[in-house]
């Protein structure tokens, strides 16, 4: 090969490309889905396209706030739908982003479980924008051969036994909510915390920061670190406990008393999406919603769909994994929500890690 | 054609490129920095509020410093490092040079994030070096601090950007001539004396090139302290981070952003000053 | 081309190129100030000057590598002033020869004339005639580092000739050739002017090369011609203390014109009062500087009494050092040599020094 | 002094080549856990990286940015590179520092910002945003390399084809163009693999279609697969394969430097 050839294959490579996408024969109806990675494996939506002519794009995103940054700067309607969390969907509502959901469109809707349909989150006037799509906690998970007791909040705030190998997610809004908790303040006052209160949790995590080995970013990023030995005890969520004990290492998952928090994410249609992309965007997420999603998500997930759709279908084990057994433990739960001074929250959250 | 009015027609489209898409955003940033933002609304009212609270807070003044402080530290390592590698490969590698630079450069390519991965395994507590360490009974317990600590953030930092240095002290090294050694030899410099008198400042150029672009790459580094540093990998731009997706206070993390731009627009400058006074390369013919 | 036709009847009657008032300078350094030079068809010229005279700055200027302070520039009775190089009839071999390494010898060779609208057979003949012209036919398919010094030389004067420009610079072309290529090609050179009857500008810093060489040398010195004619003259008649020295390093003793007898000047110095011939023009009163060579100063019986202080073997001869009133001479001595430290006496016929001006 | 030299480049290169090392073990490690003891050698996640036919398609649209990035980037870089030394423009100073600029922007900021900035203009994020943005970004380094080459080349041989009848345009495409041949070259490839390892700008900036840079960062999310490791390997050796290639190619038209 000489370099007039390589230029020809570097030029063809250009063409290709500049009009690649305009290469597809595009018959079917095509919507891009952004989301987690993990709810949209090809092998639970296999029947939904397989029922559907519709060709569905994923596009998988890091952290609710990354989406917000890049929905919030360059615009919502090239996506059809999006996965943001209950607590968040006021962002978006307010900055104009959303439509409002067409219930008569989603007829799996009507199994949403009490708690969801009546929530104020997600609703402006009455109105739902972000509907309730699938849910779940965030509690301790630990290392049991290596932890003498099941840990619950103050493991992360006093005592030296287990110094240097804990770890917390890297995230304010539950690094202060644990905080609050640990200090005993109640869910009813923990979003609206005065000064006061505030400059108590943040001695309190300068305290549990030099305890800590490190703060951790990704769910992967967290197994590694229990899986080496690295943490034996972190605020977690639910999958390492799984993924780890299916690899013979003799998790636990700790429930503390102080609370848990639970946390619910909704599927949204942002405005401007409409024809046969709203349509389509409406009939998946009713799929989204109903009984062969919810039972792939509680096998493979596990997580908890927010409609009760699949419950009959499942378990009591496959049941009991995803909380849903036994509902009322829902109210035990202390949901995410907005704080009003968040922008101060994170700022104090920053302070801690800085200092 | 003027071989000037030549070069003005080539920098156009190169102009109109970085006008753009890099300019044409920072000037957004720019006014950005003199808003406010009430939850989700920017109000375009301008203040210098943002700057005032950069000035007034410990936290992000502490950052800024520890970012530059880093940002030399690194410099001055891969410095360190870099200088014998990048003489060796202009002067020594013979036809082997472009392999080598080659070579040395491909680890880059596997990706930031594996590497950082690759990294704890190396270094954590039942890592390879503890275990190497303690197969060779030098210690009896793995050393906690060489993962999520300052010094795995700048081992991995180092390691990132040394291949910048050394490219830099490379072309310095290509275009020093063996005969002004060979001159200071013969005039009596003991060997000491060459590299102080001669090499070092005929390789400056390189120097502080390869240091300002090491310098500005750990300073926009976050990702490596943040998986390696621990509980203290938070960095200045991970704030900004913070600013721009969690809080959504964009105008501040503008006004940070602009803070950290100008303080390193000013360091440049400084260096592209003493590059000019360093260079022994006359201009023009 | 349009130059040479446009001035085709009186191509005799003028000079070839014409140099009127010419500056130049890079910011405060005056590189080139004020020089009037006339070069005539078919001639060989040098420009003769140490380093940072501005012999380079100004030949530059004729090949249009460097744009002109102000003046004028003729070639044929045309201004060359705004014409770009690639447009001048003019070729230069560089100092570093500036062969392009990503072509052959031949392709090097036929680089100008692919721009006249010639077959491409007619470039291939005519550019192996002209690497037969410096006997590099051989070598027509090598790249130009697999080339000696010299033959890369070679190359780079058959390039500049395979154009048949009307006039061809020369920039220190043998400076980086030893010195027994560097008299090969002097010959060689001069050889080459004469069968081509084109018109040569060589700047050298090598008096000798310059002797060698041309039918004209101009001195240069800070920018300005210091004096410009024959060789010969220029040897035996040096204007200025300056000309005296730089060609053949000549003695120059100081003194003052008494007066003038007929061609010849009365002059006053430390070593006595002396009448010899001199440049036109002296005053009365002036300071002026009488110029011995070396092999025009005798040791006889009588004479100057001077103290040897070096004697050097040259083969043919002895060049001996001797301090006499203060002042160093250089005398050139045939036969067993005085030993240093001896007193001997200098003299010389005076029809055969010279008065030269102290300064231009 | 050179053997010393010799070894201190010996352990650099070590030093260089240790995490690939951890890499390249964990790649044909039996378990799926980054960490000692080692528990037996496979080729399993080679096989499952090159059956994933997800990241095939990542694959190809990572291909379908770095294509035109490379060529892009290669001649602006080029253009910005003889517009600083063969051909200098007067406004050469500012423009060095204009050029500087995208270098010295933290990636995620210019990325929010450009979207902002697209946002304003109606432009929606597909692969030509991407294009955009990581040009930009590239640029720099392409126009370092190619001037590295520039400036070594005599400027006497520009006077010289001047001197034999070459005009400004003919010198450049018969003296210039072949010297810097080299230099493009190798801006080619770097850009390439700059353009294919970024991340942060291909992730804020693209729409329906995700290079492979995107999936890997989000396969890392969840779940850290030693495939990702068969991965980079895989991608190293590419890299490697690429160089060697481009080097075979200057080799045989060997001429230069």
């Amino acid at each position: 090969m000489n370099r007039r050839d390589l230029l020809k294959t570097a030029l063809a490579g250009t063409a290709l490309g500049a009009f690649g996408p305009a290469f597809r024969a595009d018959a079917a109806t095509g919507i891009l889905w952004m989301t987690w990675e993990n709810l949209a494996k090809d092998d639970y939506l296999a029947p939904f396209l397989a029922a559907n002519d519709i060709a569905l794009t994923k596009t998988f995103i890091g952290t609710d706030d990354e989406q917000f940054a890049k929905l919030r700067a360059g615009g919502a309607d090239s996506v059809d739908l999006i996965t943001p969390g209950l607590d968040k969907v006021e962002y978006y509502t307010a900055s104009d982003l959303l439509q409002p959901i067409d219930f008569a469109r989603v007829p799996n809707a009507a199994k949403l479980y009490d708690t969801f349909k009546q929530t104020p989150l997600g609703k402006v006037d009455g109105q739902t924008y972000g509907i309730p799509f699938y849910w779940g906690i965030n509690p301790i998970v630990y290392r049991a051969d290596l932890m003498e007791a099941e840990p619950d909040w103050s493991v992360f705030f006093e005592g030296d036994a287990y110094n240097g190998k804990l770890a917390m997610r890297d995230y304010a809004l539950e690094g202060i909510m644990i905080a609050a908790m640990y200090l005993g303040i109640p869910e009813s006052e923990m979003f609206t915390m005065d000064d006061r209160q505030l400059a108590e949790v943040k001695k309190v995590l300068k305290i549990q920061k030099s305890k800590l080995r490190t703060y951790w970013n990704s769910i992967g990023d967290l197994t590694n670190l229990f899986a080496t030995g690295e943490v034996v005890c972190a605020f977690s969520w639910v999958p390492p406990y799984y993924e780890l004990r299916a690899k013979g290492i003799d998790m636990g998952m700790a429930k503390p008393k102080q609370g848990v928090i639970g946390w619910c994410d909704t599927i949204a249609v942002p405005k401007g999406v409409e024809g046969a992309r709203l349509d389509a965007a409406f009939a998946l997420v009713d799929y989204l919603l109903g009984p062969d999603y919810g039972k792939m998500l509680a096998v493979g997930g596990p997580y908890a769909q927010s409609t009760s759709a699949a419950r009959d279908h499942l378990t009591e084990e496959q049941q009991d994994k995803i909380f849903i057994k036994d509902l009322s433990v829902m109210d035990s739960f202390v949901w995410k929500q907005n704080p009003p001074r968040y922008g101060d929250w994170v700022a104090l959250w920053n302070e801690v890690k800085a200092s | 054609m003027r071989p000037q009015s030549a070069g003005t027609w080539l920098a156009l489209p190169v102009v109109a490129a970085l006008g753009a898409l890099c300019l044409a955003p920072l000037a957004i940033l720019f006014a950005y920095s003199f808003f406010s933002v009430d939850f989700v609304t920017i109000s375009h009212d301008p203040s210098l509020k943002n700057y005032a609270r950069i000035l007034q807070s410990e936290t992000y003044r502490g950052l800024i410093a520890r970012a530059f402080g880093s940002g030399l530290l690194v410099a001055a390592i891969t410095a360190v490092i870099g200088y014998p590698v990048a003489w060796f490969l202009a002067k020594r590698a013979g036809a082997a040079k472009t392999m080598l630079l080659t070579l040395l450069l491909v680890p880059l390519y596997s990706g930031d994030l594996l590497r950082i991965f690759a990294w704890r395994v190396l270094l954590g507590a039942e890592g390879a070096i503890n275990r190497s360490l303690i197969w060779l009974g030098a210690i009896d317990a793995p050393l906690q601090g060489l993962l999520f600590s300052p010094l795995a953030t700048h081992i991995a930092l180092t390691y990132n950007y040394l291949p910048f240095m050394v490219i830099g002290l490379w072309l310095a090294f290509e275009s020093l001539d063996d005969a002004w050694l060979e001159a200071a030899a013969d005039l009596g410099a003991p060997g000491r004396d060459r590299f102080r008198r001669v090499t070092l400042p005929l390789t400056a150029p390189g120097l502080i090139a390869g240091g300002l672009m090491v310098f500005v790459m750990v300073v926009g580094d976050y990702l490596t302290p943040q998986l390696l540093g621990g509980a203290s990998g938070v960095t200045v731009i991970s704030a900004i981070n913070d600013l721009f997706g969690t809080a959504f206070d964009w105008p501040l993390g503008s006004a940070i952003a602009w803070t950290m731009l100008a303080i390193l627009m000013l360091c440049f400058g400084a260096g592209a000053v003493l590059i000019r006074r360093s260079s022994l390369v006359a201009e023009g013919a | 081309m349009a130059v040479a036709e446009n001035t085709a009847a009186g191509r005799r009657t003028r000079p070839l190129l014409e140099a009127i008032a010419l500056y130049k300078s890079y910011g405060s350094v005056q590189a080139v100030r004020g020089i009037d030079l006339a070069l005539a068809h078919e001639s060989y010229v040098t420009l003769l000057g140490p380093s940072g005279c501005g012999k380079t700055t100004l030949l530059r200027m004729v090949g249009g590598f460097e744009a002109i302070g102000s003046g004028t520039l003729m070639l044929d009775g045309a201004r060359l002033d705004d014409l770009p190089a690639n447009l001048r009839p003019i070729n230069t071999v560089f100092q570093s020869y500036a062969l392009f390494p990503h072509l052959t010898v031949l392709e090097n060779v036929a680089f100008g004339l692919s721009y006249r609208s010639l077959p491409k057979d007619r470039i291939k003949a005519r550019a192996r005639e002209a690497l037969a012209t410096v006997r590099m036919e051989a070598m027509a398919d090598r790249r130009p580092r697999q080339l000696s010094g010299g033959q890369q030389q070679r190359v780079a004067l058959a390039r500049a000739i395979a154009n048949e420009p009307r006039l061809l610079l020369l920039d220190e072309p043998l400076s980086a050739l030893d010195r027994r290529m560097r008299k090969d090609m002097q010959i060689e050179l001069k050889d080459l002017q004469r069968r081509l009857g084109m018109t040569f500008l060589h700047v050298t810093h090598d008096q000798e090369e310059a002797f060698a060489l041309s039918d004209r040398i101009v001195v240069m010195r800070d920018g300005r011609i210091e004096q410009q004619g024959a060789p010969g003259d220029i040897y035996a008649r040096p204007a200025t203390a300056y000309v005296a020295d730089f060609i053949g390093g000549a003695s120059c003793l100081p003194g003052r014109i008494l007066g003038q007898v007929g061609k010849s000047y009365a002059i006053e110095t430390a070593l006595g009062r002396h009448v010899v011939p001199g440049v036109s023009g002296l005053s009365v009163g002036a300071r002026a500087v009488l110029c011995l060579r070396s092999e025009k100063v005798a040791l006889g019986e009588t004479g100057t009494p001077a103290h040897v202080t070096h004697a050097v073997y040259r083969g043919a001869d002895w060049l001996l050092e001797c301090v006499a009133g203060g002042q160093i001479f250089q005398v050139t001595h045939v036969g067993p040599p005085p030993a240093p430290g001896e007193t001997v006496r200098l003299s010389f016929d005076p029809d055969r020094v010279w008065i030269a001006r102290e300064a231009a | 002094m050179s053997r010393l030299g010799t070894l201190w480049v010996c352990l650099v290169f070590g030093f260089m080549y240790l995490p690939i090392a951890m890499i390249a073990l964990f790649s044909v490690n039996t378990s799926d856990v980054m960490a000692f003891p080692l528990t037996g050698v496979t080729g399993q996640w080679f096989a499952e990286i090159l059956g994933d036919g997800r990241l095939g398609g990542g694959f190809l649209t990572t291909l379908a940015v770095a294509f035109p990035v490379a060529l892009l980037t290669t001649l602006l870089g080029a253009a910005a590179a003889l517009a600083l030394s063969f051909y200098a423009t007067r406004f050469r100073v500012l423009f060095a520092a204009l050029l500087l600029l995208p270098f010295l922007v933290p990636r995620l900021i210019l990325a929010v910002a450009q979207l902002i900035l697209f946002k304003e203009l109606g432009v929606s994020r597909s692969l030509l945003t991407v294009i955009a943005g990581q040009s930009v970004i590239i640029l720099p380094f392409t126009t370092v390399i190619v001037a590295s080459v520039l400036i070594r080349i005599d400027r006497r041989l520009i006077e010289a084809a001047a001197d034999l009848g070459a005009s400004g345009w003919s010198s450049f495409r018969r003296v210039v163009l072949p010297l810097m041949g080299n230099g493009l070259m190798a801006a080619w490839v770097i850009a390439f693999v700059l353009s294919s390892s970024e991340y942060v700008l291909t992730a804020f900036l693209s729409g329906r279609q995700q290079a492979l840079s995107v999936l890997v960062a989000s396969d890392f999310r969840f779940d850290l697969s030693p495939s990702l490791n068969a991965l980079a390997v895989l991608i190293v050796l590419g890299n490697i394969a690429l160089v060697v290639i481009a080097e075979a190619i200057r080799h045989r038209s060997g001429r230069l430097n």
